[in-house]
């Protein structure tokens, strides 16, 4: 059935138990995000520890593919260098706008494999992405990041 | 039974024999968002543009006379819909459009001459709207207020998603110059009360406008159709795309007192009298208000859709759309965790039914209801501070129209069931 | 001879097999004012609307994805065409709303922070135009003016119908904060020295507004189709109704960087980011200045349309159309009593050639050639102010398109002879 | 042949020789009224004798419609009461707002029923009632009838 392969068992589990989620501080750059078409929200906090993330923390509604995916990038740049942590946001938001037709690298992607599904859903990336988006804009906020790049 | 041969209509709609997702037929409940168009439409506005089509109001050829009379004789069809004289009716692209058309118009009215003024507003001056409305009618008073140094007020909303009108006396005083309103609202289905509001609003002397996007292409339950001119509105909005015409037409109704007096909007060609480069005067309505080459075949395809309806019959309509309404009410009414968001009887209330399920994000209930071949739509519905006022981000709203069997709402049912167990709530 | 095959275009076009009048062949020379449709395009949106319509950027299931693709894909499709990015394309109703986007959007900007202030004008600061502007491209700007104090100045046209360069410094200078022209007279047929005119305009810090309502459609000669991004200017506007596509489609390009700086004009749904009763913010552009529902089903028309031409090609275009023009630059040239206004050559000159008759009115003129089953128009083409430069009430104008034979102009020259029998001059 | 129901020999010959062209004065009322779409203009003049036309003068430019039209009105209406000049002009008007179905009553209209074949060029009766309608806004502001009637 076609709604498996949008909402993987690894989606779900996040989805359900979401890791690292909570506003936590200290912090060194926060950002709001929003879905003007749905109305989730995001609000996401970095902290950093000289090059690397050392915590990000978040809260806000949406839907399972914006909580899932902001779950899992939690587990994917925590503890990584911010530069490597936008190399990876790179990687996903390729799988994302690849309209399933790229292949993702699953040594980059690890979990967020998973999402690959959600790519055939053109209505849905925006919410996949959502939080990498909050997550970018908060490194910028914390200086670790140039806003052009 | 209703009154309509849902089957017999069905075969009008070509998109309705499609299927979705892995061969699931389409079920259609996203007309709120936009209807779907009959051949009747489509075969309008392909008559016009494979034999007639040319620039209205311009040429002395023959191809000009024959769009120019098309174009004409659906703005009079249309018009008597609606109750309306012919130069009363303005095309638009949509009905937003219509709603900036009035706040831009007012915007220039303090720079346009005296007989201007009455329209003119600035600090201490105040716009009413409603806490339902569809930023179409919200954002583009927020902006003339932004502008002018007016004033935006609002009716709140009751729990059960009516106007809270308990403070009208408060809300609208002589410093209202603008009540803007919905007929009908595209989240809740309430039905709003026009004509206390209109009363109100004359008896302070403001102008109203009313949104009636989604009330012209249904009627109203027990009345045939609406008509402006028995409402009393001032001015009011509506798009072809919601009644089954094509995309790009939408139109604004104005008393034509009100649109003999006000300033223009978009300025360009076939809008003027007179042009010198030093300055320009302007032609009487509904002219005045249509710059530049106008959407003639979408006009053309508007006044087919108008023919369509009559047809059928509002009344009709009305009554078919109520039994759609009762259904949705009772069956979703009936499945645990599902909330509707709007009053709960179809008493004042059009088929506009929005709803949420405890424990599935909107979104997901949609897709799940996608993969069913149920078309919903999810999300705030263009009226983000409604969703606010109720502490909800979003909602999914079924919305049927004429050519919805009943047993179309049962499919919705059982999707919305589905995603309750694939959820696991 | 010419690169295009005629008569098969021609079989494209059913109206063009249509008889007028009397069963005269329809010899349709009105193309400047508004073009014909092939099939092509009928299909696409007929495609459109019976198996994909539904509201685009919204709904979440798959009509609203196939939707949005064919929207985005036609965006997409016309932004290549013309030099741009497709995020530097906005849909609008027609060309005209372009110019008042600008307009208001730059009224607005005194109202909307810091960084809309390099957009806002007032006493002091200087919109030029040109004489030989649409009123499309004069009104609006005219208008801006009344409502911020700023001063309209602009250039002449010189005899031949050429811009007159000749008081370029004393016009153009550190006050002008907007250099709108057109890019070839819709009556002239004059193609005007874009470089020259965006050099000078950005030497002094002003904004530039390209009218390409005329050079779109049919290319320039020499040059392959026109494109935004060589040419430089900041904004430019262009109709779909003049290119094959459907009514009620336009375009407005703008710089990414302008676009988004820029304030929004027309609000409401789809443009916004966050709505609250309190304010809003709004979407990136393109979607900021994309306010309700939009003219999908003649998008995708125009992206069809879009295909037309670019199959045939635009040299391919260019050429015809000079082809056509200099037959009837030399036609009309040998009936004594006829006086072409505009340049007598094909250099720097596209394929709109206007007239007048010694002692027969433009009107009556029109009148025998549409006896003779030629549409034509009469009149001052929505460019007044260029008439009375000239003298003369109105003119009779020809503007052949892709579709048209040489031997048509033939039938111009003949129902140009009989007036003049006919009127006894 | 088509063109000769619409330009009939009366019409060409009040246009090749218009009758009371001119602006004369005195007046009482004076109108200029233009025709947006072909930028046809005129000047009309009207003076009174007590409820009489005494005289219409005018000066102008446009098709031979428009001006036979406007030279054909002087024929109708000087010399005659103001108020049965607006009734002849409502006859003009139904006639020219017909569709080419209206039969002219040519005891009313005289040699303006040679514009009956106008009235199915429906881009046309605009200039044929140009004249008619700087007439009337002449006598309004000659104050010789109300705007309203
Ligand atoms: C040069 C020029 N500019 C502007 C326009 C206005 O275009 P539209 O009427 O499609 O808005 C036209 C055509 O009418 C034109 O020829
Ligand atoms: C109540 C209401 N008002 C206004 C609108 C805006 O209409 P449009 O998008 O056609 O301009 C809509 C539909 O989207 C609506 O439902």
């Amino acid at each position: 059935m076609q709604l498996d392969s949008m909402y993987q068992e690894i989606i779900l589990d996040h989805y359900k138990h979401p890791h690292a989620r909570g506003l936590r501080e200290p912090f060194d750059g926060e950002s709001f995000q929003v879905n003007p078409t749905c109305g989730d929200e995001i609000t996401l906090r970095v902290r950093l520890d000289g090059e690397q993330v050392a915590d990000v923390s978040y809260d806000g509604q949406g839907c399972s593919i914006s909580q899932a995916a902001v779950s899992v990038l939690t587990d994917l740049v925590i503890g990584r260098p911010a530069k490597d942590a936008l190399a990876t946001m790179d990687a996903f938001v390729e799988l994302m706008q690849g309209r399933g037709k790229v292949e993702p690298d699953e040594d980059v992607l690890e979990d967020a494999i998973a999402f690959a599904g959600v790519a055939k859903y053109p209505a849905r990336v925006k919410c996949a992405l959502l939080g990498w988006m909050a997550f970018k804009d908060a490194l910028v906020k914390a200086n670790a990041v140039d806003a052009e790049k | 039974m209703t009154a309509i041969d849902v089957a017999r209509v069905r075969k009008d709609f070509p998109i309705l024999a499609r299927t979705v997702r892995d061969e699931k037929p389409l079920v259609y409940l996203d007309s709120g968002a936009t209807s779907q168009r009959p051949n009747q439409v489509l075969e309008a506005e392909r008559e016009y543009t494979e034999q007639h089509n040319a620039a209205v109001h311009r040429g002395a050829h023959q191809l000009a006379e024959e769009a120019t009379d098309a174009y004409e004789d659906a703005r009079a069809n249309i018009a008597a819909f609606v109750g309306a004289k012919p130069d009363e009716v303005v095309y638009l692209k949509n009905a937003t459009e219509g709603i900036n058309l009035i706040a831009y118009a007012m915007g220039n009215a303090s720079t346009s001459g005296p007989e201007a003024e009455r329209f003119a507003l600035g600090p201490g001056d105040e716009i009413v709207v409603t806490e339902m409305e569809h930023h179409a009618n919200l954002v583009p008073w927020q902006q003339l207020c932004q502008r002018t140094g007016a004033t935006l007020r609002w009716f709140g909303v009751t729990g059960e998603g009516r106007l809270d009108l308990s403070n009208i006396d408060e809300l609208v005083t002589e410093r209202t110059k603008v009540l803007a309103f919905t007929h009908q609202s595209n989240v809740l289905g309430t039905v709003n009360p026009v004509q206390t509001l209109v009363r109100k609003a004359h008896e302070v002397g403001a102008l109203t406008v009313l949104d009636a996007c989604q009330s012209v292409p249904h009627g109203v339950h027990g009345q045939s159709g609406v008509d402006f001119g028995a409402l009393g509105v001032d001015f009011a909005v509506f798009s072809g795309h919601k009644m089954l015409g094509p995309s790009g037409v939408g139109v604004l109704y104005g008393r034509s007192e009100l649109l003999q007096a006000m300033p223009p909007f978009l300025t360009g060609g076939s809008m003027i009298e007179m042009v010198r480069m030093a300055g320009s005067t302007f032609a009487p309505p509904p002219q005045r208000f249509e710059a530049g080459s106008m959407m003639i075949a979408q006009a053309v395809g508007l006044g087919a859709a108008v023919d369509y309806l009559k047809l059928l019959g509002m009344g009709a309509i009305a009554e078919h759309e109520r039994e759609l309404t009762a259904a949705l009410l009772r069956g979703l009414g009936e499945i645990p965790g599902v909330t509707i968001v709007g009053p709960e009887t179809t008493e004042q209330r059009g088929a506009v039914v929005s709803f949420t399920v405890d424990g599935v994000h909107p979104h997901d209930v949609g897709q799940v209801l996608d993969s069913y071949g149920v078309a919903v739509r999810v999300g705030h519905h263009c009226a983000w501070p409604l969703h606010q006022r109720f502490g909800i981000p979003a909602t999914v709203r079924a919305t049927p129209y004429l050519y919805n069997e009943l047993s179309e709402v049962d499919t919705l049912f059982e999707g919305v069931r589905a995603a309750q167990e694939f959820f696991k709530v």
